[in-house]
């Protein structure tokens, strides 16, 4: 009934493990695929929050098809500067201009070749070559029921951490009442269920006092307001855009960063109305710029200080999933914080937890793995295998 | 119903002579009172105790419980190396040996109040209240269907083998 | 019998079994005392200023203690295992000599194993306070956690420690306890107060004293002694080996555990001495703790300094046929002659020495002399706690990390609040708490009484 | 502008990357003061604190208790491109402080700058950096710092101050008053050139340089023999004898890291090399490069002359030239001269005395040995100690004359350090304008009417030519964190340059690097390297005009007072920086103070013990510290101390000896002072040292060897460990290592034991400062610490340098013992401690052999008795962000700093790539001098650490306990004959 960090952590993990096994299949795909194709899937992150491929009209036009609709000259022209473009009276691009409801779209710096790149993406569907079609299709689609049912999950503990408050009134009430009839009213005669009501109460409360003392400090399904009601679910969900396009640092720091405004920007500059909130919330992106002010947004995934993380290691490196520790945050309009961050929670994907071990050149001087997995000893080397679950791995 | 008859006693010597004397006469004695133990009067009242035997079950429990989880704790759920020794390793002989001790001990203890079904506060009502002091009391059952000779007899008995007083309580 | 004979009359004055009951209850009954007044206000003011200590400690850091880079280990752990030293004293007189049969310990058990709950709670509280972060303590128990589960390191020492004592705690009061029960249930037929038979009829758990319940009771008395037994050698032992296990020069060496459970048994039995000639003389027990029972603790204890003695020349000896020039500093420069050759002589003198006066006859009768040893023996235990802590720390491997220790008054405060601790446990245990197993002072009276024509004669 | 930028030292991609922003507004999210005000409130002291500024994190506790307190999350509003949150910044820069120069590596996260590392690319200090480098960047966040600048003592702007200073400026240019410019030494050619420029705005301003200890005779005496003003540059590296009387050139003298860089590269032993340098020492006090001399000789002050002279007459009997005349004295230099004469043409002869006297019989020795153009070079000269102390007394006296109408005083601090500090004063009353540049309100700075204060040098930019031909740049790696200005700026603005200091550097670059290029290097390559090497000409050395030798007069009628700088304080310039403070004395491991040295047989004669106070001259009391191999009849005093005006940290912390320093020459000098010397009856004065313990008491410790013992037997000294390897037996199993073993290497031959790494170790694990009384309790934090030991003649004895640190046994004592588990063996060999599993039971510094964990024996950030940089909102930017700060009650130790470790394992990783031999360098090591310490793999057979490890010279600290650690050493080898 309560969440002891292991017990439930069982087939979480499992699914978890399986749902990886997936994204890392995908991910594997996509790294052996020719590197500019990969390299314009990532540049066209950029163009998703307003384009998709096939998916019909967003704030601009669905992009499938695109270069046999328009010259590639003209392309290119508009994609480096379309307000420079229009102004400069091409009537095409005019008329492109209005029928998206006069919502220009910003420069890129970006240079012929990575546009033709973009454009040849686009022309293969949105897909990286090589990639087929089933990997794409299929793959995340179970993995998003393990996200739901996650999500579900997350809702259920949370009425469960409810309920815990009132088992331990109720259950407290229970034991001041049988110690009452023990010694003063004495209405029950058999003493023995006295001792079994205090004796499982005890237990009951000791296992509650024990848990929550344990999750002291811990924020599991904590859901702060926002300075800002910044929809996830919008962005990562609807619009799709992807985690690493705001979070950038990701890749390559320990922290994912929250994106400063003129990542907002790229897009606000432009998309000035939400499609819920109106101009209300987007405002204050410009007020944030005019004030000369930082936005302060509340943090909702805390680790204690004496714990390092870092995001590289793990997105980049390890080919973690942000969603494996954030949970399904496309399916969230305000972020909450899914799993517990406990160091049982961490330590237990460290011991499942299969490393990039043939694919990194970094694990070649394990020889003494590899020859164990050549001799057929083991199947897979575990991030514990390389000392993952030790003390200064995280704490120094 | 039934009734008892107490024969009351000031000597722990004289009081064992009574109950060799009692038995040989036919007499069963149900129980013996005393402010000392009387290690003579157990054998002849056929009493005998598992504790032992319990205790013994007890440390071999306590003794396979704790290396089960001194096992599987270093070995098999966090492994973790210290100075450079195994992670079985012969340290476990000592906390084995103490919990051992510490299981049988606190079993025996528990076990103990469970048998005598004593607790804490537990009311009683002693009908020779000096048995915890200075006197010692034969108890004899007296069944219902019991002759008032024979009662006569026994009280006779009592009297005989040195009892002070005798005295007869409901139970 | 052969014991009686041997040993004389266990219990003077020619009591009968209420006699005994009536004497061993009449201070619980009588109106408190001065003199108890007296010393538990000295307590309770020793106790305060612990408590400042601890408060200290704990708020600011063990930095208020002299400790420094090297030694790291001081007053704390010195009285630690003074106070466990003492706390052997319980146990070993009710369970050794239950062992070896010796039936002049029922006058003095009881009071014996009071002593050694207090001093293993005084004892206790050390390795709590001497903790940098006392509130991460519960660490040291491996529970069951969500941080992994990371257990706990199972090769220390200290967490051999924390089982051993907690055992040893738990071991002794189940056996002193057990041990009341039949005297509570005396207490409660025999008073008239309806507040105290309340008390200790809820304490005598409704004894009734029948046959089965008697052989119920001695069949686990004697299980319980008898897994108590190893105990008082493993726990010292496991003390030892705190300092044993290691590697600093003075520590690293095998002959630890017996040297400490000698050590501690000679401390316990030293302090019990102390304890019961204080106690003989207030409560005019002195039929009961009769001069014969004072003699046969002073020559134990003649014997146990004997064996004390013998280690201290053992590790000399050991450090010099070793060759192992950082053992021989320690001992030969160090101790006997060097910066603390004050604090070893001291350990051998009082430990090693003194008590040999007790081969004369005269010094063994004169009461007071006994008294003033049994303190030396104290202080000696004491000091051989110091010399073993400080000075192999203060010297050890690197001259260069050589660094030198003094108490702050911090750590005095906390060592006079377990003092207070100790005393103040004394003192409640001899106001609310027959001080004299009355069922077994009755057990052996018999044996004695009726041989009391034979010694009478010769 | 462009600019590169460093992702670290080695193999990174050049970016380009926007400039950091310049100018002297504050960026709002740039300003730390800004965000002192706003986020930073509360306890926050550990990592999330650190995790500030690009990611500032605050939390704000909440009223109802057991709730976690929120915490926010404050993204930059515009993310530079080169400032990613986590990652640290490289940026080459150079100190340079007046004194000490150095090239070196600044280590910024978040644009804060948090470390110094030595900049490889230097041909001068090649990667090297000094104790006092290390701690530079603590001086950046001192609380002491001026805010804004001062009119009269009340807080001003620049602009006021600006139009009143031009005005007084114009006025006294126009009645051609006399205006000085006083500054320290001044190396940067740009700089120079601005001061000329300025000057030629206004004709009446005269330029004096002032260093508190000065060179100025080394420069007379080459004017005299080579007609050159200058100082030469020494090879160290090419001398095969080297005799020094006085010169501590691996400690203070001129270049100490590049000397020592040198001096340590010549006695490598490595790789079956056996060619060694042989230093001999001549000197009062025991200094550092005395203490690594091969043989060392104490010589009173007054004796030096004599027994230079007696070498010279040596020298000049067996190579013809004229002998002088010398008075009898106990000194035996035949077999010095010997030696030197073998090694003629490489060897060097050097004084550190400030007397031309001496200057010049240094001068001729070096002559007869052909020195010149071999070991020194005339044409490569040094421009540091440029000042010139005759034109300073005359400066003084003009004051006093009330003939100086103005003064600008910059980077130096006459009220405190001028030998007659009050004639000083006196006179600077008698000035009519009264500037200073002080980056602090120090001694002279209260004195002024106006304080502009200066910029860090971190903040600063400027280029530095240190030695002719090897230019450096210092670059701004953070914005000045307060409203103050760099000195060049203000001079800019005065004088109506327009435009700024970094243009106008930038254009005189432009300028210098058209010509004489002949790598073609761009300004922007310029600035990523941090160094340039101008093309040399290759110059004839000038002829030697002979001069007739003197004894330099000497008094010898007393105890005889030898100053020196201590190599934590050295001057007294950084006297408020709490780590240069704490850093125990390489020789004597005294903290916080400076003290009267003297000799065991002088103490013992005058019945003088440890920490006894004695009166010098009657009028400074200092407490004695009786310190072996002290020339008898000598007492010797650290200058830089007794500050009254260095801020919380140095303010009276000893006392200030600047004027008992020797003026009866032209000169300033250090020595040749006769003093009085009285004890103080009754009265003592606690010293703080970090070892009482001097001896080795015969152990096997740090072991030593000559070197011909060694060309015969490469173990020889180290045959212990032969026996404990063939003695060792155990029960269990050896560890089994896959793909990565971490190891350290330890050369006690080269460690001079400078205790750079010390401070290196220090910032890079935000290790606490303790303060006096608990350095006093033997508590110091560090977790690296120089073992100083002394052998043999208590009067003169041999020392070991061993620098001790945790040693990641393998079977590692403290790990069995500690219950909780807090610390054991990782798979890579680290001994690992995790600090918040810690309960504090410290039994793992009871067994631990090498006694190098330490105790959180108080909480020493945000605590009020610990008053240091970690009680400071400012002070605390200096941590790393990547090392938890330690709470009260923890053990803590040497991680060999983990964090690099993973960080490189990780940029591997993400490179897809194996870890490079040598791409992890830990704090130490980086910058450590003399290239003494190694780490790497040991599982790795080709890495410098393996090969190490297989030399006889290896051994393992207390091996016979069977440790098995990580660390090894190498046996150190004397050149001496027996």
């Amino acid at each position: 009934m309560i969440n002891t960090g292991i017990v439930f952590k069982k087939p979480l993990a499992l699914n978890a493990f399986l749902k990886n096994g997936l994204l890392i299949l995908l991910l594997l795909f996509s790294s052996l695929s020719f590197g500019q194709t990969a390299e314009a899937e990532a540049n066209f992150a950029v163009c998703k929050a307003c384009h998709t491929i096939g998916g019909g009209k967003l704030v601009g036009p669905d992009l499938k098809g695109v270069t046999e609709r328009r010259e590639e000259a003209w392309i290119l022209r508009f994609v480096k500067n379309s307000t420079e473009f229009i102004q400069s009276g091409d009537p095409v691009a005019k008329q492109v201009f209005e029928e998206n409801n006069s919502i220009p779209m910003p420069p890129n710096n970006l240079t012929d070749e990575q546009i033709k790149d973009i454009l040849l993406y686009i022309e293969n569907g949105g897909k990286v070559a090589g990639a087929s079609e089933a990997v794409v299709e299929q793959t995340p689609k179970p993995a998003q029921d393990e996200l739901e049912s996650t999500m579900i999950l997350a809702e259920k503990k949370q009425a469960e951490a409810q309920n815990l408050y009132i088992t331990f009134i109720i259950l407290s009430v229970l034991i001041v009442i049988s110690i009452f009839d023990l010694l003063v009213s004495k209405i029950l005669k058999a003493r023995w269920i006295h001792v079994v009501i205090m004796l499982i109460s005890v237990v009951v409360i000791g296992e509650i006092v024990f848990l929550e003392s344990a999750a002291l400090g811990r924020q599991q399904y904590y859901q702060p307001e926002q300075p800002i009601m910044f929809s996830h679910k919008v962005h990562a969900g609807q619009n799709k855009i992807d985690c690493k396009y705001c979070h950038f640092t990701a890749d390559e720091s320990m922290h994912a960063g929250i994106p400063p405004v003129n990542v907002c920007m790229n897009c606000h500059s432009q998309v000035k109305q939400g499609k819920l909130t109106g101009t209300k919330e987007i405002d204050k992106i410009y007020s944030a710029i005019e004030r000369n002010k930082p936005i302060e947004w509340i943090k909702v995934h805390n680790l204690p200080d004496h714990v390092y993380f870092n995001h590289a290691q793990h997105v980049n490196v390890g080919k973690v999933a942000c969603a494996e520790c954030h949970g399904p945050v496309e399916k969230m309009d305000q972020i909450i914080q899914v799993e517990d961050l406990s160091m049982g929670w961490c330590i237990q994907c460290h011991r499942e937890k299969e490393v990039q071990f043939a694919d990194n050149k970094f694990y070649d001087q394990y020889t003494k793995l590899h020859q164990q997995i050549k001799s057929g000893k083991i199947s897979k080397v575990t991030v514990q295998m390389i000392g993952g679950d030790e003390c200064q791995k995280c704490h120094y | 119903m039934k009734t008892n008859i107490l024969g009351i006693y000031e000597d722990e010597k004289v009081l064992t002579d009574a109950v060799d004397k009692l038995q040989a006469q036919g007499v069963t004695i149900s129980d013996v009172f005393s402010p000392i133990p009387l290690h003579g009067i157990w054998e002849k009242l056929n009493l005998t105790t598992r504790l032992p035997l319990a205790t013994f079950l007890y440390g071999a429990f306590g003794a396979a419980l704790t290396f089960a989880f001194l096992f599987w704790t270093s070995v098999v759920s966090y492994p973790l190396k210290f100075g450079g020794k195994p992670l079985n390793t012969l340290s476990f002989i000592i906390i084995m040996f103490v919990l051992t001790i510490n299981i049988g001990t606190l079993f025996t203890f528990i076990t103990y109040f469970v048998r005598e079904k004593m607790f804490p506060g537990k009311q009683v009502k002693l009908d020779v209240p000096r048995t915890t002091d200075d006197q010692f009391t034969i108890v004899i059952e007296r069944p219902l269907d019991m002759s008032l000779d024979e009662e006569k007899k026994i009280n006779a008995l009592l009297k005989e083998t040195g009892a002070v007083e005798v005295i007869e309580t409901n139970n | 019998m052969y014991n009686t004979r041997v040993r004389g009359i266990l219990i003077k004055g020619n009591k009968s079994f209420s006699d005994v009951s009536r004497d061993i209850i009449k201070p619980m009954d009588d109106k408190t005392p001065m003199w108890w007044w007296v010393t538990a206000f000295l307590a309770t003011g020793a106790l305060f200023w612990g408590v400042w200590g601890f408060y200290n400690t704990i708020s600011t850091g063990i930095g208020t203690w002299g400790l420094n880079n090297n030694v790291a280990w001081g007053w704390a752990i010195i009285n630690f295992v003074w106070w466990i030293g003492i706390g052997h004293a319980g146990t070993a007189f009710s369970i050794f000599l239950l062992i070896v049969r010796q039936k002049w310990r029922t006058s003095i058990n009881r009071a014996a194993e009071a002593m050694t709950i207090f001093a293993v709670m005084a004892a206790g509280l050390f390795p709590l306070i001497h903790m940098g972060r006392i509130w991460d303590g519960f660490f040291i128990f491996p529970y069951w956690n969500t941080r992994g589960p990371v257990w706990d390191n199972f090769n220390s020492p200290l967490f051999w420690d924390v089982v051993a004592i907690s055992t040893y705690f738990m071991a002794s009061f189940v056996f002193w306890y057990m041990g009341m029960i039949p005297d509570f249930a005396t207490i409660r037929e025999r008073t008239t107060s309806a507040i105290k038979k309340k008390i200790y009829g809820a304490l005598s758990f409704g004894w009734i004293g029948n046959a089965k319940g008697w052989l119920r009771f001695e069949t686990a008395a004697i299980l319980l002694g008898g897994m108590a037994a190893p105990l008082v050698v493993s726990v010292h032992s496991i003390v030892s080996m705190d300092f044993s296990v290691s590697v600093v020069p003075g520590w690293h060496t095998t002959i630890f555990p017996p040297y400490f459970v000698v050590g501690a048994i000679f401390s316990g039995f030293g302090m019990v001495l102390t304890l019961m000639i204080v106690m003989r003389k207030l409560y005019k027990f002195k039929d009961y703790v009769t001069d014969g029972h004072l003699d046969a603790i002073t020559r134990i204890l003649t014997f146990m300094s004997l064996i004390m003695g013998t280690a201290y020349l053992t590790e000399l000896f050991m450090a010099w046929y070793s060759g192992s020039e950082y053992e021989l500093f320690t001992f030969m420069k160090n101790r006997v002659t060097g910066d603390y050759k004050f604090a070893y002589w001291t350990m051998l003198i009082c430990n090693g020495m003194i008590p040999q006066l007790f081969w004369f006859k005269a010094v063994r009768k004169n009461i007071t002399i006994v008294f003033i040893i049994s303190l030396f023996i104290n202080l000696g235990m004491w000091f051989e706690r110091y010399v073993i802590v400080v000075t192999s720390l203060s010297k050890d491997f690197l001259p260069a990390t050589w660094a030198t220790y003094e108490p702050t008054i911090t750590e005095i405060a906390v060592y006079s609040g377990t003092i207070g601790l100790f005393v103040l446990g004394v003192l409640m245990f001899f106001r609310f708490v027959p001080t004299i197993a009355i069922s077994e002072v009755k057990g052996v009276l018999k044996e004695t009484s009726t041989l009391k024509s034979f010694t009478d004669e010769n | 502008m462009e600019k590169k930028y460093w992702q670290s030292l080695e193999a990174y991609k050049e970016l380009k990357k926007s400039e950091l922003p310049q100018g002297n507004e504050p960026h709002a999210e740039f300003s730390i003061e800004g965000l002192d005000e706003s986020e930073i409130k509360g306890k926050s002291s550990r990592r999330d604190f650190l995790k500030m500024l690009g990611f500032s994190v605050s939390a704000v506790a909440l009223a109802s208790s057991c709730q976690t307190p929120i915490r926010k999350a404050i993204p930059l509003l515009n993310q530079p491109e080169d400032l990613i949150p986590g990652v640290p910044n490289f940026y080459a820069s150079t100190f340079f402080d007046g004194i000490d120069y150095c090239s070196i590596l600044v280590k910024t996260r978040e644009n804060r700058p948090i470390k110094i590392e030595g900049n490889d690319l230097s041909p001068l200090t090649k990667s090297g950096t000094s104790a006092r480098v290390q701690a530079s960047v603590l001086n950046l966040y001192d609380d002491a710092r001026l805010r804004k600048p001062f009119n009269n003592g009340n807080e001003s702007d620049w602009e006021t101050i600006d139009r009143e200073i031009s005005q007084q400026l114009g006025g006294l240019a126009q009645e051609g008053k006399s205006v000085v410019l006083l500054t320290s030494t001044i190396i940067s050619p740009t700089t120079r050139k601005l001061i000329k420029e300025f000057r030629e705005i206004y004709p009446n301003i005269t330029w004096t340089t002032y260093d508190e200890v000065s060179a100025s005779a080394i420069r007379k005496a080459n004017e005299q023999n080579f007609g050159r003003a200058v100082i030469p540059f020494y090879h160290f590296d090419k001398a095969t004898v080297i005799v020094s009387f006085n010169a501590d050139f691996l400690g203070n003298w001129l270049l100490p890291v590049t000397f020592s860089k040198q001096f340590s590269g010549r006695r490598k032993l490595s790789n079956g090399n056996t060619d060694m340098s042989r230093l001999y020492m001549f000197e009062s006090a025991m200094s550092l490069t005395g203490s690594n001399a091969d043989y060392r000789i104490p010589i009173k002050p007054s004796e030096e002359g004599l027994v230079l002279m007696s070498l010279y007459n040596e020298i000049a009997g067996i190579s013809g030239a004229t002998t002088y005349p010398v008075p009898s004295h106990g000194f035996d230099v035949k077999q010095a001269a010997m030696d030197l004469l073998d090694n003629k043409g490489k060897s060097l002869v050097v004084s550190g005395t400030n007397n031309v006297n001496i200057q010049l019989i240094v001068n001729a020795i070096n002559q007869l040995l052909g020195n010149y153009a071999s070991t020194i070079d005339l044409n490569k000269t040094v421009n540091l100690k440029q000042g010139d102390d005759e034109r300073m007394r005359q400066l003084v006296a003009k004051m006093n004359q009330g003939q100086v109408a103005g003064l600008l005083m910059y980077n130096v601090n006459p009220a405190y350090n001028y030998p007659q500090t009050d004639v000083f004063i006196s006179g600077l009353k008698k000035v009519g304008l009264k500037v200073s540049f002080a980056e602090t309100m120090d001694e002279t700075a209260l004195l002024c009417d106006y304080v502009c204060p200066d910029n860090n040098y971190l903040e600063s930019w400027n280029d530095a030519e240190a030695v002719k031909g090897y230019l450096s740049i210092t670059q701004p790696t953070i914005q000045p964190i307060f409203n103050t200005r760099q000195f060049q700026d203000s001079l800019m603005a005065w004088g109506s340059f327009g435009g700024d200091f970094s243009t106008y550097l930038e254009a005189n670059w432009k300028g210098l690097l058209s010509s004489g290029n002949p790598d073609g290097k761009s300004w922007a390559k310029v600035k990523h390297d941090g160094v340039y090497t101008r093309k040399a000409d290759a110059g004839e050395t000038p002829g030697f005009i002979p001069q007739g030798l003197k004894l330099p007069e000497a008094n010898s009628s007393g105890v005889e007072l030898a100053l020196y700088e201590k190599i934590g304080i050295g001057t007294g310039k950084y006297s408020n920086n709490p780590w240069l403070l704490e850093m125990p004395d390489p020789i004597t491991t005294a903290t916080w103070d400076n003290y009267a040295c003297v000799s065991p047989k002088f103490a013992e004669e005058h019945q003088l013990q440890f920490e006894d106070v004695v009166k010098i001259n009657g009028q400074i009391e200092l407490p004695v510290l009786v310190q072996p191999g002290q020339a008898y009849g000598t007492v010797s005093i650290a200058l830089g101390f007794g500050r009254t005006a260095a801020g919380k940290a140095g303010n009276n912390v000893g006392q200030n000896v600047y004027r008992l320093m020797n003026g009866k020459n032209s000169t300033f000098q250090l020595s040749g002072e006769v003093v009085s010397l009285e004890k103080v009856i009754g009265k003592t004065y606690p010293l703080a040292l970090t070892q009482m313990h001097h001896t080795m008491e015969g152990r096997p410790i740090a072991r030593e060897t000559t070197l011909r013992d060694f060309i015969k037997n490469p173990s020889s000294g180290n045959e212990k460990e032969r026996f404990n390897e063939e003695n060792n037996t155990t029960l269990y199993q050896k560890v089994n290592f896959d793909g990565i073993q971490w190891g350290m290497s330890i050369d006690l031959s080269s460690c001079t034991g400078c205790a750079n790494c010390v401070i290196a170790c220090q910032a890079e694990n935000n290790v606490a400062v303790i303060g006096k009384e608990q350095v006093k309790n033997r508590r110091i934090m560090h977790w690296m610490r120089i073992d100083r030991y002394y052998s043999e003649d208590v009067e003169n004895p041999e020392v070991f340098h061993m620098p001790t640190m945790c040693q990641h046994c393998d079977n590692a004592p403290c790990e069995n013992v500690c219950p909780v588990a807090a610390t054991n063996h990782s798979t890579e060999g680290l001994n690992q401690m995790a600090y918040n599993r810690c309960i504090g039971t410290r039994y793992c510094i009871n067994n631990c052999p090498y006694k190098v964990r330490r105790f959180n024996w108080f909480e020493f950030t945000n605590n009020n008795q610990f008053d240091y940089n970690m009680n400071s909102e400012l002070g605390k930017m200096v941590l790393n962000p990547d090392v938890i700060v330690r709470q009260r009650g923890v053990v803590e130790k040497c991680s060999l700093c983990i964090q690099r470790i993973q960080e490189k394992k990780l940029l591997a990783k993400m490179e897809n790539r194996p870890l490079k031999e040598g791409e992890v360098v830990v704090a130490c090591q980086q910058s450590c001098p003399t290239d003494a310490i190694g780490f790497g793999n040991l599982q790795n057979p080709s890495s410098k650490v393996s090969k190490e490890r297989k030399e006889k010279r290896t051994y393992h600290l207390l091996g016979h306990l069977h440790t098995l650690p990580s660390t090894t050493y190498m046996t150190k080898v004397r050149n001496k004959e027996s």
